[in-house]
């Protein structure tokens, strides 16, 4: 399956990139996704937090994505 | 109730937030206006550049309205926050409330800038003379 | 620290008001903004008079000023409230105070029209169609 | 001695008139003041409260007043 990462804040400074395609296996879930993300740029590891969104709402770690998912790594918030 | 929420790549307007809250019915107003500091530990602020993400910011900003009616008796609630590049002293969000008594507006207003700080996907990177950092990202 | 301590005959100015608190270094700035409503329990409220002890209200008020100035570390501090009769809708006291953090400005603001509430010789009159009252003159 | 007193809201209303002297025996103090005002003006016992500032300060009970003191009679306040 497909699925779209959105990259904002830092994780985008870190990923090179605002958004891009990963193919997946089917019923990965969000936390394996930020594991592969992490060994592909080890400076997510250090960031405060790191969630993420799927499809514009947080996700539970063990959230399973589905072919076609907007998933956005959400670092830190700092609005306000 | 009706709730006012935006994202704007514009100049925030406190008044109009501010007279739009102001109802008949109403005996206290709270109005919170975040604006941007000229320095951050005694470092000189050169700019702010915020980025949202922003269906779900607005999806967010919006669930904490309807979390703050549902707590406390609100007769109106505007929340507008800007993205884009911010020179110091101008307005990063604007947050009003009214109710019929201060009670409910001023502890909703609190509530709702502390919580839309903690949950709303919305980053600021601060710009220095020599140098730049997105605020909070590490420990 | 300078405040603006004033009791005005004439309609108040919200905007002024919190124009004068925005300071460079500030970051957090909260405005209260009690207004004349158009009911008290049910009751149409036709106007309210509002009567002070001019001198002794301003001391009072720099007094209240003196004491949040002592507690939070804030930057700028607005105090104005109406005399005379205001129809429901305008503005009865404005409360304005810029802090570099969000904490110290509500935290103050707050304290402000709660102790200004108790203590400042202000008394009002609420006229309705058919009498009215002092408000809580009566147990 | 003669002191001024400044009958403010209720009050005003109650001894109906906004401002007025009274001679008293010296050493007078605030608290009798006030005694002699509610025997004179019984509805100033029903209010919710009754405070008395001297020269534009509020006063203890004890307070002993002095020739020329600017008294007023504070019934509860109300402003904001």
């Amino acid at each position: 399956m497909t699925i779209t990462v959105l990259a904002f804040g830092i994780t985008r400074d870190i990923c090179g990139q605002r958004r891009f395609t990963l193919d997946l296996p089917e019923k990965t879930s969000s936390d394996a996704l930020l594991a592969i993300l992490q060994e592909k740029y080890p400076p997510l590891r250090q960031l405060s937090s790191l969630l993420v969104a799927v499809n514009e709402s947080y996700a539970e770690p063990g959230h399973v994505l589905a072919d076609g998912d907007e998933v956005a790594l959400i670092p830190p918030v700092s609005g306000g | 109730m009706q709730f006012d929420i935006q994202l704007k790549d514009t100049p925030l307007d406190f008044e109009a937030c501010t007279r739009r809250v102001m109802q008949p019915d109403s005996g206290g107003i709270d109005v919170f206006i975040g604006t941007v500091r000229n320095a951050t530990r005694g470092r000189a602020v050169l700019r702010l550049e915020f980025e949202a993400y922003e269906g779900m910011a607005l999806r967010e900003m919006q669930k904490i309205a309807e979390s703050a009616a549902a707590q406390w008796p609100l007769h109106a609630l505007v929340v507008h926050h800007r993205t884009g590049v911010l020179l110091p002293g101008e307005i990063a969000v604007v947050i009003a409330v009214s109710a019929a008594h201060r009670d409910a507006a001023f502890t909703a207003c609190r509530y709702l800038i502390d919580t839309l700080k903690q949950t709303v996907p919305i980053w600021k990177k601060e710009v220095f003379e020599d140098g730049e950092v997105w605020v909070a990202a590490h420990p």
